[in-house]
């Protein structure tokens, strides 16, 4: 193991860049010091960072879509419509899955099959495949800032031509995404490559360039306990400032439960904030960002609805500064653009509804909020432990230990012990703790709360329950 | 009834595993002989993992929507490895969007799937079918 | 003016119910006797009160949408819809206008027409006209308890035929409807025929058929302050008690403030319960309804899945036993079968997905309750005055002289001098209070709330404003 | 500009005054002269009042989708009392339930109406329109 949370040399990372910029021809048109002076002449309402930070100082909620396909014109198409009829406040461009794997032999088969299919057969936009100019097409043709949405362990090519492109935010990071993407890679490679797609983002600041940087806190998005959501924000945070990066948000998924979202979304920043006083980095912007339901959602277009606009609420409620949106397509496939625009307006007009009021904290919530504080701190305290004070070293090794774990992770590096279960209020518990290194307190308030859905259900909870919970929101009514 | 074997697998580089888990989970409780070769498989994989099991069923997971391009020419790899005759089975989120699922089911069944089934499929549904086309008797 | 808050002799009735018979020839299918006969067969499943009685024992939210068209087939097609595709726990027969305003020869017409047409040409089931028999293949076809929902200040004829029928749920009463669905009638009569309706369901009672009796809270359902449709609820469900019902439900319509419409909903059922005492009126069994958004609707369907879905998580939270539930064809028209259970879905999810959470009663909430609590009991303490101690007679009295009011009302005998505007938060308030009878800290504090608004907007609340917030849902975004 | 006067009101027995209480406050304000007979009104109601007030247009709103039914003959009544000239505009949800607008457009302007609006038009479209029509210079 090599990995360390430090910043890489110029010459580190300028070795390891020509390695990267020669993966695919179109890295050829990556020139940092032309995508840097491009930059400079964006309006600031084309600046992610920039939007995003205006938004957090007037506590508001900003509404942010997925979004893309095949072809670059149509591609175009689909922004527009999010952000002239869906008013989105900030936009998408989600890379296909040949892409985030460094297929690009097949994507673009998958361009060429679209372009004859008349229809797009990539569930992304192949964007190393289209190359800088063809993507600087996209941020021309609309008014907002747009975000590249990667979700893969190989960000670097990838963000080396989307930044240079004028994209100006990134999501991704070195442990959710090793841990929910894919089988192979170990959370040691995947944090190298996101120090390297930080140490780029970095190396823009240093030029002047502000790129926001985001983190999936989703994970796999099925019943991740907050605890751990949070533990892991709070490990890529560091591993992000490690790299120079100053711009963040960090995110969560909800879950669903009104309480138990808010509870977390509030800790998320308060942890965050914790550990970046403990490590004394202190020109760190974090924004909190939440993810409407990532799981298994109702086919039904009516209830998919219900799901969205609780979505805008939680967010609302918890006062989030960014909120990802969904679709009523979700259920069945790649959202049309009107299906996808639909997401928006419903979720802004619960925003809107919601009317600046927060969810209040009551003793209820205050023990949610400690609980979760606990675990987070617990997971991540640990990692340092194991890594001797290095989040980078300890990461990987509490990968390795189970003391961090993912459920319903595709990764064989991931241990995989923890299981996922509702409690009778809805709030997501433990099954099994697996490894994770839960003290007492922690561990007997999630054996009560299990206990308490025991007896409202008169039945055990077991792994059928666990299973049953994954289908709650899909197969409801 | 006499166990019938079964490889089942996530085909392309679809990282969804939680359809896959429930499906094997089914499947063997239901009686079958499952070989799940999880995710990230290739055609090859699949065909090399039912010689070896002597599988008489082949069922492809594929969630991400490349399915369409990821299948193509699945039938005709297993006529060359010399297992032509294999049941083909294919469900998930096959193609990339919304799409009138007839249409779907027959661009699948033209590659040479037996059967096709659209999102969010029981699994006890599948294994119906497949009790059926394995010509295990349904007690 | 002769009304009093007595229960009728029952010569008194009987006289009365000779005359109202005969107001069209379907009359004379009713046969009282029969009829309790009809009803004591009914499985309880299909009867309303005892429906409503368990929901509320059981802490759960009800889902009733409203519905009718002009022929009884494609009537039956509605609720079957309604309870097959919709899950609508409770099922609806929403009257046509001719039916309403009883000109039952325009509603024949309105039937002919239909027929030809092959669509509904009228806004509603002329129950009347259909008569009895007919009406009953309805009760026959569904597995619900079925209400009439008939929105008018002539219920009689209207009560005897869906009741004999077998429905087992009347909304509305003498003093909503009056106030908000015609123009010329007085108080006086429009109490008076719901003292009847209310004798009938009373009848049926001593004959051992519990019938449920809903009030229609709403009233022009345009911006009304709580403390307004508060106090006429418990007006209302005074003159009911006075006839000897037993089972009623209040209800008001929500303004789409979170923390305002819950607060509202609490203090009514707690003010109604407190006149009860008050009155000595032990055995009444009251439960709360609250209707979703009640004004003008965005015309876009996303959106207003929005307002829908926030409804439902309005009566969750509130705890409310039915919420009435609208659809995305609001703002355009009597909505289709299938919009009308995609509203029903929604709302289910929505209820569903708050898992029975509750909302807090924080300081913010209590003092918000209290205003209203004050609010609605001047106002009833007023009319009571009035009415030496008679609430007929001092709703009667207390509308004339303006201490009762209901903004944007049709009826010439409405004051009107009422005008609704928003807080800074989205609360409702007074830009006039008119001749409502409210004391200095009532005044003061709703002083308080405006200029808080105009501090923000720094500008003056004044008609405009009021317009304005009237479009507000409807124009958003 | 020389006041026009206009006739308006809801036709039948339609309760919703929000829309006719708007619609009134912004013709005022754009200088129109206007007779509001409220709501609860009949097709006979409309034509009296044109007449008294002699006025160049008859404003009918119908919300409750009634329209359709009290509407017709509407026209006819007006040329029988001798107005059949009047401008006849009707605006509001016209019909039971969501239509396509174009056939409900037709069927009004067959009934004689010489503008025909669907539902939520803002008010100020309808005052330009019904300036042009009745011939008031826009400056
Ligand atoms: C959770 C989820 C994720 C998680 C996966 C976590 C994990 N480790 O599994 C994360 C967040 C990582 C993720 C990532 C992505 N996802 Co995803 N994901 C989902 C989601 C919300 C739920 C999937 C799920 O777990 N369902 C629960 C299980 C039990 O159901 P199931 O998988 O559908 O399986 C059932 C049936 O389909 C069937 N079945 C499954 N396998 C098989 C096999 C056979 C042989 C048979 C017969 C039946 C069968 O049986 C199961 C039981 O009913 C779905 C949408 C949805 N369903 O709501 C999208 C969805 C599958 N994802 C989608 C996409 C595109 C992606 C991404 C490419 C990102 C993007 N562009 O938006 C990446 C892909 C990364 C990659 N390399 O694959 C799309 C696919 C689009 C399409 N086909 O048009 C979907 C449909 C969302 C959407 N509408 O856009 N995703
Ligand atoms: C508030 C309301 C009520 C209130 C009315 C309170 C009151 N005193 O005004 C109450 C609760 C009493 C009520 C009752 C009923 N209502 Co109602 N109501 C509404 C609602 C929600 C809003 C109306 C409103 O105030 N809008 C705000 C104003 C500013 O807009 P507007 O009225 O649409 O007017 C605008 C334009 O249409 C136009 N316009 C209006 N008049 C005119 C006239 C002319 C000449 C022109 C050119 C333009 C024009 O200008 C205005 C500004 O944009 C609408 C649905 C919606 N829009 O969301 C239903 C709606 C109008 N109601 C409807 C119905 C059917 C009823 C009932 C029969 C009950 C029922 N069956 O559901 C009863 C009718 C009772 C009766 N006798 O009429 C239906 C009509 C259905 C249809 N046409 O297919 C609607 C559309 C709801 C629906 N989708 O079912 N209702």
């Amino acid at each position: 193991m090599t990995v360390r949370n430090m910043r890489w040399s110029d010459e580190e990372f300028k070795k390891e860049r020509e390695k990267v910029l020669s993966l695919w021809p179109t890295g050829k048109e990556v020139e940092l010091e032309e995508a840097i002076a491009y930059h400079k002449n964006l309006p600031d309402h084309k600046n992610y960072a920039k939007e995003v930070r205006r938004a957090k100082a007037a506590g508001i909620t900003l509404c942010q879509p997925r979004g893309g396909v095949a072809l670059i014109d149509d591609h175009i198409k689909l922004l527009k419509t999010l952000q002239d009829e869906g008013g989105a406040d900030l936009l998408p461009t989600t890379t296909d899955t040949y892409t985030r794997n460094t297929k690009f032999q097949e994507a673009q088969r998958g361009i060429e099959e679209s372009e004859k299919a008349g229809r797009s057969m990539l569930n992304g936009l192949p964007v190393v495949n289209h190359g800088v100019k063809a993507v600087r097409s996209v941020v021309e043709a609309v008014d907002r800032p747009i975000m590249t949405l990667a979700g893969t362990p190989y960000p670097r090519l990838t963000s080396e031509i989307t930044l240079a492109a004028g994209f100006t935010g990134f999501l991704g990071a070195g442990i959710s995404y090793p841990a929910s993407y894919i089988k192979a890679m170990t959370i040691d490679e995947g944090i190298r490559h996101y120090q390297y797609l930080d140490r780029l983002v970095s190396t823009y600041a240093e030029n002047g360039v502000l790129i926001h940087r985001e983190q999936p806190g989703f994970l796999t998005g099925t019943l991740i306990p907050p605890g751990i959501g949070i533990a892991i924000a709070v490990m890529e945070m560091l591993l992000a400032a490690g790299q120079g990066v100053r711009h963040y948000s960090v995110g969560l998924a909800q879950n669903l439960d009104l309480l138990q979202d808010v509870a977390a979304l509030r800790v998320l920043e308060e942890v965050c904030h914790y550990y970046l006083r403990k490590f004394e980095i202190q020109d760190m912007f974090i924004s909190i960002a939440t993810h409407q339901w990532m799981q298994a959602f109702p086919p039904d277009e009516a209830r998919a609805f219900s799901v969205i606009v609780m979505g805008g609420i939680i967010a609302a409620l918890a006062g989030a500064t960014q909120v990802i949106t969904k679709t009523t397509h979700e259920a069945i496939g790649i959202p049309t653009r009107q299906a996808n625009a639909e997401g928006l307006k419903a979720t802004r007009m619960a925003i809107h509804l919601t009317r600046g009021r927060r969810l209040v904290e009551d003793e209820e919530m205050e023990i949610e909020m400690e609980m979760i504080r606990r675990e987070a701190c617990q997971i991540v305290d640990k990692a340092l432990e194991l890594g001797d004070g290095d989040i980078a070293v300890g990461a990987v090794r509490a990968m390795e230990a189970g003391t961090l774990d993912v459920p319903w992770a595709p990764n064989q590096h991931v241990k995989g012990a923890v299981v996922p279960v509702r409690d009778a209020a809805g709030a997501v518990r433990y099954l099994h703790t697996g490894d994770l290194p839960f003290d007492r307190e922690v561990a007997q308030y999630n054996q009560e709360k299990l206990k308490q859905r025991e007896a409202k259900e008169r039945r055990v909870c077991d792994f059928d329950t666990a299973m049953g919970d994954i289908l709650e929101i899909c197969q409801v009514c | 009834m006499k166990q019938k074997r079964v490889v089942m697998g996530v085909i392309g580089v679809d990282a969804h595993v939680v359809g896959n888990k429930l499906m094997e989970n089914a499947l063997r409780q239901s009686g079958f002989k499952v070989t799940n070769i999880g995710n990230f498989v290739i055609q090859q994989d699949f065909i090399k993992a039912a010689i070896e099991t002597n599988a008489e069923a082949i069922l492809v997971g594929t969630l991400c929507g490349h399915g369409e391009l990821d299948c193509q020419g699945f039938r005709e790899a297993c006529i060359e490895a010399g297992r032509g005759d294999i049941h083909m089975v294919v469900g998930g989120n096959l193609v990339v969007g919304k799409q009138d699922f007839r249409g779907v089911e027959e661009r699948f069944m033209d590659m040479g799937f037996n059967r096709v089934y659209p999102p969010g499929v029981s699994p006890s549904r599948v294994i119906e079918d497949l009790k059926t086309d394995l010509g295990v008797s349904q007690e």
